[in-house]
């Protein structure tokens, strides 16, 4: 399945690619576009994305997760494009025999994705304003 | 003569194809350039050559976060002929 | 939504359960029915519970959650009767403003319920044979 | 006489619906019971007299864990009449 998307993100899709009867926990991260109060509402995020270096990117930091946690199994999508408010920007899901393990290994993909992860966020407000965010 | 001037050319530069992302290319206008450089340069060399030719290049940082070839790479990265330089800003995916 | 349950889990109705933008951090644990290689494979495992204070006590977990995590939303499931190998017996979601938040508030979850919810297993095996599982 | 006997009886006595589960149920061959008890008793003492009265109740631990009226609750805690005590074996939900 391919790191970026266009479309909404299938949380059953990636799960099914994790799936495996040696492996009793699995733990989801869902990163979604908030309302945001500060600077008003957030209608919607466009994501911007460096796409052929961002995926190569989220390759190598599953690459790591592998190396780091043997036998777990991982995946991971980040949705581009305008995402609207409520809606899943980023989905991690790792799945090992345990569930400390499956704990450790998700917060650490999405920690390194939002490290590491070629990505930008231009934020539209209600008004039709709109801002780049950094974070 | 013609050739060797040409051979003696292409040793002594190297051409880096610049790209920018996000507010950087809002800022600068463009989203993508060719840079020529020294041979030896480094990334930290190719920042300093776009902020000091460049239209509105003050607005780059001194040291951007950079890619090369679509890896993460620090300013001291060495740049070879062909090179892809991204320059990155502060990173907001997720 | 209750609590216990007799079918499949359904992750999707439990993350409606939580969604709110003003929750930019979900996390969902799901603990599978391992295959078990230690004892022979494990075809399924019957779930057993005092059904009366499984439910209370699942509800007096996520109380508790509530005001350690105010603001956060939590939805949780544990399947009871025979789970096939592979599939989920349990699950638990937490969403929350950022995602530290959110890890937490879910390992929290689940913890407490390993620890507290009267329910009980037998492992049945390939072979026809079946055993109560204590851990 | 025998309505002064009855009221002495209901004071100085209670009835404590004992219910048993997975190993347990299996172990004693029954799910639940009815078990009487001096007022004052708590949840070790009913432990204790079960395991003394019942067949096979050596099955079960001295200490086990248990709840009353779908709680936790420690060996000492006191029974009223009419609570339900229930004998859980060692948790494994999840």
């Amino acid at each position: 399945m391919d790191y970026l998307t266009r479309d909404p993100i299938d949380v059953g899709r990636l799960l099914g690619v994790v799936t495996d009867d040696g492996r009793g926990g699995t733990v989801v991260f869902l990163g979604s576009v908030r309302r945001g109060a500060e600077d008003g509402p957030v209608a919607a995020i466009d994501y911007d994305a460096y796409e052929e270096m961002a995926g190569s990117e989220f390759d190598r930091i599953i690459a790591e997760a592998r190396e780091r946690w043997p036998g777990a199994g991982f995946a991971a999508q980040h949705r581009l494009g305008e995402v609207p408010r409520g809606e899943p920007s980023i989905a991690v899901v790792a799945a090992a025999g345990h569930r400390a393990e499956a704990f450790e290994a998700c917060r650490w993909v999405i920690d390194e994705a939002k490290h590491r992860l070629p990505i930008w966020k231009k934020e539209r407000f209600d008004d039709g304003s709109e801002r780049w965010r950094e974070e | 003569m013609h050739s060797r001037d040409g051979r003696a050319a292409a040793t002594a530069t190297i051409t880096v194809h610049c790209r920018f992302f996000a507010r950087y290319a809002d800022a600068l206008g463009r989203d993508e350039m060719a840079l020529e450089m020294p041979d030896g340069a480094t990334v930290a060399d190719a920042v300093g050559r776009l902020r000091d030719t460049l239209p509105k290049a003050d607005l780059l940082p001194e040291r951007p976060l950079a890619a090369v070839n679509r890896e993460h790479a620090a300013p001291d990265t060495p740049l070879a002929d062909g090179d892809e330089m991204a320059l990155l800003p502060p990173l907001a995916g997720g």
